[in-house]
């Protein structure tokens, strides 16, 4: 089971250079709204044709540019969850889901996927009078039932309601364990993909720019715009100012860097918003405190999220503390805070 | 009064639109999977042909095609036996030639109007062509392609020009609605003509009605 | 007995010669309600089929092979022309009845035209095409005699069969037209002004013909045969034709 | 060879299209829009009517309503010393009866094909109904509305029937092609004929062309 | 400004009775997928028509069925985001957006909302042309060019990048402090609505079964399907053991119930996953503890997911703990591991 994929292709004034690999590992693909993560699956699909490359799915070649093959959607088995799901306006959603099962199959397929996706008491409904998630989740039974050899899911959960979201989710990850095949998620958001695969690749404006383990980009995403894309809410430009000491521009602090730092190749700095921690004992050897303002607070269910304004400048870092911890008692908007930005956990970008 | 000029008419319209139906559609889907602009439009102009000429003309046309001295005419009389001019089934023809503009150039309208990507959709769910065809393309042009069909019908309903020449105007045989109706103005018998007026629009209301009426049950999810 | 019969005229129902007679459209009412249920009574054997239209129509499509077996032309060009071209036998062929040209005009309000003299009053002038309607040619020969037809044509609008122009006039589309008399008896809206003078073109000759490709000769002459006789004669007379005896 | 009946055609159809193509496009929404599915059932019988009657009939008709001893063909020629019969303006009058059935129709079918969603978002917006009209359902239904504008224009240029009966036959005044062609046809002067039918295929053929490509253009982004 | 709903409406075999009154507080309105919250906004929008009830904007009378009244939709002033957005196929960007607007203010409107959006790039595109995020925000900026008196959100933010979402959320809610009208937002997020605005409306199978402050309703959710919207993931019937002692049936254990616990209302108890807290001291005086096995860990960028199994049945808690933090130290799959269910962080419930 692999997945090559290797194409150029221009649209407008947008162009598209996607490579990777995978071999039997499911692939997250995250990029920022417009950066070509769907123009990427309608090329693996066939719906879009690359103007050139290849893309080999289990040793069958989809496309070749070199070679002339350019095998019909038809013939792909490659699934592909459009963003807007495209369901048949005509059809109920059982017609939807049966419509590529053979008919001696369909009552075996039909249950299967209508207990799968909860919605056995949906079948008689057309698109029009089905809510939006609804509708996505009759578009994911509807390519479950196509039986597809690569699973290609164009934010397959946006329109799910939280629980519906998680529970699926986690349906999906364990159906997804006997399924003989590639899968490859977009989304935009790194929770989802956090969870979802060993590996991950990161578009920016058409151009794969990073590729790999997961775990490894999100510690350390190399570029600027990867760090903003897996999360990191703080960046600042720097400049050295002596041996471990470097100024963070845009946060008007000078910070203790620690071993990672290379002063010719990083000029960016980030740290999470998780990350930056509040003081609030009077120790002194505390590295990389900040005294600042409160200036803003959001409260959400389980999180308090601040934005705290440095004395020194205008700019803001922004700051999440996990709701009753005693870390966070007497926060109020306007008053002064101690935080400290702990070395190990600082971030060295550079830009693309 | 005879009542052979509306079964003949009946018979002929009937088995007209079957055929012009199938074949304008035909035809449309061809013309619009084509990829090349230049072709599409010069088979469009072809198509669309038998509308500009006269209708007569058009009948002379084909008598000149089908006449048992013509090449066509001459096989089909001598290896079949079978005699076009001047039959029932020349009034078919006539009706298929004449209407059939209608229903592909109505059906290719429809057939562009539909959203791309659920074609897309069907595509990479391993569905083939001829699938997509029908269970997708054609349920979504349906109000195209009823326009179409009514109008096709009409026409072939109220063909008169072609099936005058091509098919004679014999009573009982090949005198359709219009042959009738143009008959008996000639002859200045104006009550009659409002009789057969009275019958071919009543005709073509109730197929109008049922047309919609079905496809109205068809399509009433599109709401 | 009776039961004899009634299965003999079953049998004789499929065993019937059928013909088609090919006749300009003047004639249909003649045709279908008169001459040949009389003719089908007396010739029980043989059912006749008639295609009605414009002579010139007729004759393409004898020309286009239709299967026909006597053609009744309102002119001798037709005619003419399918013997040239060995369609019609030649012996067959006989001028059967004439109809005369008479000068219409709509029925209310005055009109400028009150005969063939004074037909250059009127505004528009209704006339068969003489190059495809028989009528037409007729009124071209008759005005070529009365040496207006230049005159006329400048202000004619050319039918594409007698009863577009019978239309034209009655409507009060056109202040005038030339026609054959039987069509003017068929409405009341207009009313015959003059009957065109002796002469070149005053009168339509209707010639009857048997087919050269025709399977049914013989049905085909004992049709020709009866158009003769005294009791289509006197029909067709009441008509408005005129027999030629 | 006479090309006064070119003439005469391309300005008869020019300005008959025209007509037709807004009052056609008019109807149908009025249609559209109604509520009443029998109404409509009815409205689309009556549009379709000139399409069924032998076209001669329908010339007969109009013949009856504006003939000068017609009570409406009276008050114009005595009011405002118009004459329709035989003049221009009846042949243009013969093309439009005759084919706004097609571009009513194939309007009709195009503004049901489009997507509800969009008109309510319309809507919502604050756009008025004549707004939403033209900047939203006419340009969404162009492939369907071209299509009309195609069928009606050929089945203008090719009027026949009906255009002799009221327009007559005048040379140079109201001979268009179709009746040059017929009357060529029928004197048996079969190279004048075939000079007319290919101007006649010409000039379809260039509108077609033109009225495909216009439009290709215009909606390119549907694709 | 106000808005006043109460509306009754049958589709199919669903049934739909909404009742709500804003006055210059935000409304966000939470529901499971097909719950109806779509067809309350199109209602409002003018777009559904209600069999019954009343509609009022700042007293203009949008709907009343018994006074005959039915203002079109045009005329109500009610911004309605599509959840598919709806933008015109044949139009670019900018014709979209300025559909609505008058000739004399294009240009200032133009350049107002495709700044707010972000969209001035993608001006002269048409929506086949934009990925799903950007037609998104074409939809968006499109709507408050219109200017409508009152916002209704369906699911704004669902196909936005999180960083999008995160600067358009705050951006919005910065625009809309200036905003003159209500504002109404759908979302299966309660992270969202939570951070949306005070109130907050419960939908769920067409009835709204809660509507109040959002705090009170995230605390006290009430009944068993609320505390689910609201993100509550263990949820457990019980049985009365006996004074302040209960039976978790569906978790197998008995606890002590704090002083909100009415015998006869409540019939479930609920807990949420970040309440769970785990003990790793010896302490006795521990009320609720319970041992169990650590089933699954599913890891995310900032906080660790944990099923965990009680010994002595199958079911099974779900429990969030925050990264990094001392208490999730030598955390494994199939481990033993003890956790509490503090009395004061039950929630009681009751079915409706
Ligand atoms: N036909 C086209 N012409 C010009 N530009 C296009 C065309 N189609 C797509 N684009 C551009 O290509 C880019 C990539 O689009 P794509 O749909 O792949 O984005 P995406 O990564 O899926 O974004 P999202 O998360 O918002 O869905 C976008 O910037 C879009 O504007
Ligand atoms: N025309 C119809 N006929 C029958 N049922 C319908 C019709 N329209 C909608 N429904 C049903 O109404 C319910 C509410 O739909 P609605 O779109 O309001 O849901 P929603 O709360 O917006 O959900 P989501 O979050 O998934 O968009 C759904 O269960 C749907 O199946
Ligand atoms: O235009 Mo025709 O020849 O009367 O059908
Ligand atoms: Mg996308
Ligand atoms: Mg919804």
């Amino acid at each position: 089971m692999s997945l090559l994929v290797d194409i150029e292709k221009k649209v407008g004034s947008f162009c598209l250079k996607t490579k990777f690999n995978t071999k039997e590992q499911w692939l997250g693909i995250l990029g920022a709204s417009g950066s070509g993560k769907s123009m990427t699956l309608k090329c693996i699909a066939g719906i879009e044709t690359p103007d050139k490359g290849r893309i080999v799915l289990n040793d069958r070649i989809l496309f070749d540019s070199e070679k002339g093959i350019n095998l019909p959607a038809r013939l792909r088995k490659a699934g592909y969850l459009f963003q807007n799901y495209a369901l048949f306006p005509h059809m109920t959603a059982r017609e939807n889901i049966l419509v590529s099962v053979e008919k001696g199959r369909q009552k075996e397929v039909l249950e299967r996927e209508a207990a799968r996706f909860q919605i056995e008491t949906l079948l008689d409904q057309r698109p029009a009078e089905l809510s939006g998630g609804q509708q996505q989740r009759v578009a994911l039974a509807r390519i479950f039932a196509s039986e597809p050899e690569v699973l290609m899911l164009d934010e397959p959960f946006s329109a799910l309601d939280e629980y519906m979201k998680e529970k699926i989710f986690r349906e999906m990850m364990d159906t997804l364990q006997s399924f003989q095949g590639e899968v490859l998620m977009v989304s935009h958001s790194r929770n989802e993909l956090y969870e979802f695969g060993e590996k991950l690749l990161i578009i920016q404006n058409g151009l794969t720019i990073l590729e790999g383990e997961k775990k490894a980009l999100f510690e350390q995403p190399v570029y600027v715009e990867a760090a903003i894309l897996t999360g990191c809410k703080n960046i600042s430009r720097i400049r050295k100012v002596s041996d471990c000491i470097v100024e963070a521009i845009d946060w008007g602090i000078t910070l203790d860097v620690g071993e990672h730092y290379q002063e010719n190749i990083h000029t960016h700095i980030g740290i999470r918003a998780h990350d930056i921690e509040r003081v609030i004992t009077r120790e002194k050897n505390i590295r990389n405190k900040m005294s600042g303002m409160v200036k803003k607070i959001y409260e959400r269910p389980f999180e308090i999220d601040m934005l705290i304004e440095n004395g020194k400048s205008e700019h803001i870092l922004w700051c999440k503390v996990p709701k009753g911890s005693i870390k966070n008692a007497n926060l109020e908007e306007d008053k002064p805070i101690t935080i400290c930005l702990p070395p190990e956990k600082l971030i060295y970008l550079r830009e693309r | 009064m005879d009542i052979s000029p509306l079964l003949i008419s009946l018979k002929t319209a009937v088995i007209a639109i079957i055929i012009t139906f199938f074949t304008g559609i035909l035809l449309a889907h061809r013309v619009v999977v084509m990829k090349s602009e230049k072709m599409k439009t010069i088979l469009d102009g072809i198509f669309t042909l038998p509308m500009v000429l006269p209708p007569t003309v058009v009948g002379f046309l084909l008598l000149c095609l089908f006449g048992v001295k013509s090449p066509v005419g001459k096989i089909l009389f001598q290896s079949f036996g079978i005699k076009i001019v001047f039959s029932f089934a020349a009034t078919v023809l006539a009706a298929v030639v004449i209407s059939l503009p209608l229903m592909y150039r109505s059906a290719r309208g429809a057939f562009e109007q539909i959203d791309e990507n659920l074609i897309h959709a069907a595509r990479t769910l391993g569905m083939t062509e001829r699938t997509i065809f029908w269970k997708i393309v054609m349920p979504l042009s349906m109000p195209g392609i009823v326009s179409g069909g009514i109008l096709a019908f009409a026409r072939g309903l109220g063909e008169f020009g072609a099936t005058a020449m091509i098919a004679g105007n014999i009573a009982g045989k090949t005198r359709t609605l219009p042959l009738a109706i143009y008959t008996k103005v000639s002859a200045g018998d104006m009550e009659g003509a409002w009789f057969y007026v009275l019958v071919i629009s009543l005709v073509s209301f109730i197929a109008i009605a049922l047309i919609n009426y079905i496809s109205r049950k068809w399509r009433k999810f599109y709401k | 007995g009776t039961k004899t019969t009634s299965v003999d005229s079953t049998k004789n129902e499929e065993a019937k010669q059928t013909i088609t007679i090919a006749a300009a459209a003047s004639l249909e009412q003649s045709m279908t309600k008169e001459i040949i249920p009389l003719f089908e009574k007396e010739h029980p054997d043989v059912k006749i089929e008639g295609t009605y239209d414009s002579s010139g129509k007729l004759q393409t499509q004898i020309e286009e092979g239709a299967p026909i077996d006597l053609f009744i032309s309102a002119g001798e060009k037709q005619m003419d022309a399918l013997v040239e071209e060995q369609l019609i036998e030649k012996d067959s062929v006989y001028d059967w009845l004439e109809n005369l040209m008479v000068l219409i005009v709509p029925v209310n309000g005055e009109s400028k035209v009150t005969s063939f003299d004074t037909l250059l009053n009127a505004e528009t002038i209704a006339v068969g095409d003489p190059e495809s309607v028989p009528a037409g040619q007729y009124a071209k020969e008759i005005l070529e005699g009365l040496g207006t037809w230049e005159k006329v044509l400048g202000k004619s609008s050319l039918g594409t069969n007698v009863t577009e122009v019978l239309n034209w006039v009655a409507k009060g589309s056109a202040e005038a037209g030339i026609v054959y008399a039987t069509d003017a008896m068929q409405t009341n809206e207009v009313k015959v002004v003059e009957t065109a003078p002796e002469g070149k073109g005053s009168k339509a000759i209707y010639p009857v013909g048997i087919t050269t490709a025709g399977h049914k000769k013989d049905e085909a002459k004992e049709f020709e045969e009866f158009l003769k006789t005294d009791e289509v004669l006197s029909i067709i007379e009441k008509n408005g034709f005129t027999p030629i005896k």
